[in-house]
């Protein structure tokens, strides 16, 4: 008896059962951690999505664990009820925000009441750059079908090019929840590379005259058109492609709460409390889905590298449309904010900025980068509606 | 539509998408420079409200550190560290409209 | 290959699929926003509602869909297991909160935290004041009868009158969940519309000199009845009427966090984030709820038809009532603040201070009314339960 | 109770309900009533440790706000900008609950 | 007609149908509200705790009604769905937070979020005395043995020793829900009695000299200490015991966001909001299950005996292996300081200081036991992950 | 294991228990003493960028106090009573993140 107890014991312990590849989820977690804690690099979802996928590489600690229900004959009367065997663990209840879809909009949500639109607005023509960045994503899902991937697999991870994290979760959950680990780390830790990954690229595409291109100073945009615009953009958006509304639909949302100034509270509150509350979460189980036993494979490499593709063709798409309005206008738009346009909102931006002053330091890019910077934020919203229309049927 | 796609198909889904979000992006930049037209008439009156209502706040704010300065009996400075958050959110939203409505007499 | 997609994708738009009845429920949601944004009438929650029906009736996107859910019997072991065919959208998803019943106790959970019964404590008297004003509820509840709604559909509508938001939506949700829509927003736009409704009702009752009415100041109230206040009437309320427990109960629940002075760090939070985040949910997702093809209907007229008139009975009742109190205590009560006890917190109160400064600038009745006005939140939650003891069953 | 029921029906329920309300409501004045006489004996004492709290709280802020102009070399004017909810929710609770017994050095 | 409907409703209310159980729950419920409110013991828990025993035991409110699911045939489709005939009250809803294990750890995150574990790094033997005093856990669990109690439900009792709210809800959950109500009653209470329980435990243990010792100051811990801390406390523990990591992780991830730095609003929401929410659905929903039917009985008694009994040993068993870690070092540690090793974070340690203070107005033991304190919250995790691998399969 | 078991069980299994549980703390502080040597490296420099944030903030604040006081028309001290968390979490934080590099000029 003691011996069983003891014996038993021992062989509880996780030492007995963890596996080559949980060492290694282990140490890429500590990675991710370093990265983020160091780094700086997008701390509020790199150290929940580390976390998580600590927790869910130590064995058998039941963190993610599934229940386990089963539709019984109720012995009284004889009829049929559904009755929980065994619990699953915390992180398998969180994870249900993300596999329904509740998480993503959230996040959007409050995207939309931290987003100011007024530089889009004071400058419209901007938007079509957003439009432009948004190459990378069907140029890699091109790829990803080269690559075998099926369709709605491709898409999700085309959709990594989007540097719009709530979009690409969102999308992936509803086509591929397979692959929503690699895919939700590879699209946030390229989102927290931006300035390594897009100025050389950036650099390359354009001379040194345009780059130091000084654009004039945005007008002040009005409460009124403010308020107006995300009404507008919701009913055009969801119209012309109602698969985006849910996510186009919920930014605007948040965003005429923001800015109509007589819901004050529930403005703070959607940016902040619930902005965090959701964030936990869902960074927390997103992380938990890199599971050693399917995260590591093949797979996981080819999407790791497919996304890199997507970021930089999205950059190169935005790039050279900037510089196609650069000639159109006779040289009044800096092509450089086309590279904003790929999203990754306020990161790419101040790339933009940053490398408009290096070559000429009184050259104030920024406000006029935030311009396709959000009109970005929108355009994949609209990709991962249509990538939904084709494939979510 | 099928899982397995050929490479054309995904050329032509792809083509048609770019073209789309282009089209979606390019009807919300009209209506925009649109906007810009129609909204343009009574900016400055919108824009009103939010400054007096500030200002009000600094009025409700000079009378509460004073009310407070004196039940406390200490000078204005020691108390100003308070953040209005603080002190507003202790009494109920009711009755500080209440409270706002008698001190300023407009109902 | 290449027209079948593009045909396909262009049937896919809402413009082909929207139909008159959601462009006139478009219209409905911007003639909401006007008014809440530009009006200032009850943005909380208009601007949500207002919202939710602009999602909801922009065709095809998705966001109200019920997830498909199917018992089947697994392959591999042969029991019944519950699968998940497609998931829903957002707004089913946070509607569950009201179809369980769970939004609106945890709304009145805030409203108890954000009372101060003090002026009720001070002057009980002006609690029947509180009863007298739900005689608008019980005339309406038999008018309804009168045109043929049933008996629950007819309560839900009757309860509007109780100028009640999150009892109108308990007792609504409970008894006729497809009148939802309707029954919500008629309750929030009256209450909203206090300011108008009430004057004339309460002018056309009332003499000149019973306006003039000055009433003596209220006595100050101890911490300790405060805080025995919401006790005794959690108790004496359930006992009295058992399904009004959850209502009164957690409205005390509340007040008693609020009052009790040792748990200030949840009175805040139930105040501020808890109640604005159900705020958000519960009012986008009753907007969602009023879609095209039930909202528009002879039904709904009626509704919004029968609303109004339990509004304005609700006030004659709490008037007449104000004017017996009058006579009974020779003058010492001023009539005007029956027109509280229609609830409405705080509209009414301060439309009754207005109107009594307009007959003597001296007069301050804002205190003396907010008595009634808190009662009649009380009134209101009793009488939902009492419906619900008679329907609910 | 059934679904479709007469005007008659509708009619008795209302008078019964409208009745019940007054009832319960009159219980509760009543009760009120009786409130004010059992609680009126020691009202005072039961109001004051809220405000001893409060000027704990400004003592509290009073060393934060020295103790941090000195580190930052900077007058207290200057520093009283901050709110005390930023202070105090930097350092754990338990840290703060320890930090104030240390101060006041009563447990 | 008329006499029905009055009779029926004569009979529907809650005085008819009031038991002599429920009556002594409602008056223990005012005692909790008492010691909560006048006495200042635990109420961010006693508050809303007493409020749930309240709502649960006035009859027929339905605020804990469970709801009625049935399986039926879809009459259109022929296929087998699942249908909701009766909704459930709040508290049933609420409850599942509970139910499914997903409260406690949201707590234990919010608690590791507020702790500060330098205390513990700088001075490390402290932690062995959160082992030892854990000694009450396991000497309650062979009482509860002895007096006939089941393997999981005198775990659930034994851990009431541990001092340790959510970990005791949490084994106790998963172990003996039926006995949720009594043991996070005890769990409480005991909490709340520490200053009482303690001292003459302490004194009795300890001489003159003993309590004299004053301890050399903590050294500084560096930013990196802690943010390591929490990682290696999370892998060492899961590891070795697997069903410990559920408490222990998220307790370490909590204190990871609050110690990196770089993520402050997530630490701030965690701590305040997040906490606040889960503390006021946990209490009421906990106080609640204490129904006078199930509660009041033989086993309640005997958990409240055998509560105290388990909180009296764990601090014999700090106290005692303090006065090893005394004799061992030659005096340099206080034996006082191994009684904060029962948790009950920061009661204890501040129990410790007040008793040093007596006999040596200058010696300040806070820190010191600050150190034993956070570690008894690991080691009554770690016991609660022990007892769970034993009986939890 | 099943649901009764003997005194004899129970006793073995709290023996097992109070072991493991000392050997998992005592291995914890094994480890953190280890961490010490580890960790004290370079303590200082880890430390300073939140002191830098800080001062960092307090310039923000300064600047912002300064220009809500020319706006307003009022000297600073009867500014300084708002807290930045309000000052602050009226903009969003992108447009924060925007301003704060245009005004500190380093990216
Ligand atoms: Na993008
Ligand atoms: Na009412
Ligand atoms: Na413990």
């Amino acid at each position: 008896m003691v011996i069983e107890i003891v014996k038993g014991f021992l062989q509880s312990t996780g030492f007995a059962a963890i596996t080559g590849g949980q060492i290694i989820m282990l140490l890429i977690s500590f990675g991710l951690l370093y990265l983020a804690i160091k780094k700086g690099f997008e701390p509020l979802l790199l150290v929940p999505i580390a976390f998580g996928m600590l927790l869910a590489n130590l064995p058998l600690a039941g963190l993610t664990a599934e229940p386990v229900v089963e539709i019984v004959k109720d012995p009284i009367t004889g009829k049929l009820v559904s009755k929980t065997k065994e619990f699953g663990g915390l992180l398998y209840y969180l994870y249900q925000g993300v596999e329904l879809g509740i998480y993503p909009p959230l996040i959007f949500l409050g995207i939309g009441a931290m987003t100011d639109f007024g530089p889009l607005i004071a400058n419209p023509s901007s938007i079509l750059l957003g439009a432009a960045a948004q190459l990378g994503i069907f140029i890699t899902f091109i790829g990803a079908i080269a690559l075998d991937f099926t369709g709605p697999e491709s898409a999700s991870i085309g959709i990594i090019g989007g540097a719009n994290g709530p979009a690409a979760l969102y999308l992936c959950s509803k086509l591929a929840p397979h692959l929503l680990g690699p895919i939700a780390i590879a699209a946030y830790s390229y989102m927290a590379l931006v300035p390594i990954i897009q100025p050389p690229i950036m650099k390359a595409l354009t001379t040194k005259e345009e780059r130091k291109v000084v654009m004039k100073q945005l007008r002040p945009v009005s409460k009124k058109e403010k308020i107006i615009f995300p009404i507008m953009v919701t009913v055009i958006s969801t119209l012309l492609i109602p698969s985006a509304g849910p996510l186009v639909g919920v930014l605007m949302f948040g965003n005429l709460i923001r800015e109509c100034g007589v819901v004050e509270r529930l403005s703070q509150t959607i940016q902040n409390e619930l902005m965090n509350i959701v964030t936990i979460f869902l960074g927390t189980t997103i992380g938990a889905t890199a599971k050693a036993e399917t995260f590591i494979s093949g797979s996981t490499l080819k999407i790791i590298g497919l996304g890199l593709i997507a970021f930089a063709l999205g950059t190169v798409g935005g790039v050279l449309f900037g510089k196609i309005m650069c000639k159109l206008t006779k040289g009044k738009v800096n092509p450089l904010i086309g590279a904003a346009g790929v999203s990754a909102v306020p990161m790419s931006a101040r790339v933009v900025q940053k490398m408009g002053q290096e070559e000429d330091p009184g050259n104030f890019l920024l406000m006029h980068a935030m311009g396709p910077n959000v009109a970005g934020a929108i355009g994949s919203a609209v990709a991962a509606g249509l990538l939904l229309t084709f494939f979510g049927g | 539509m099928g899982k397995d796609i050929s490479i054309v198909d995904s050329l032509i889904i792809s083509l048609v998408s770019m073209v789309a979000v282009f089209v979606v992006l390019a009807i919300i930049y009209y209506l925009v420079d649109l906007l810009k037209i129609v909204a343009s008439k009574k900016n400055e009156k919108t824009e009103e409200p939010i400054v007096k209502e500030d200002l009000e706040d600094e009025e409700l704010v000079a009378v509460i550190a004073a009310a407070l300065a004196v039940s406390l009996g200490v000078s204005i400075p020691e108390v100003n560290i308070k953040s209005i958050k603080r002190i507003s959110s202790t009494a109920s939203r009711w009755a500080e409209v209440g409270r706002r409505e008698q001190t300023t007499g407009k109902l």
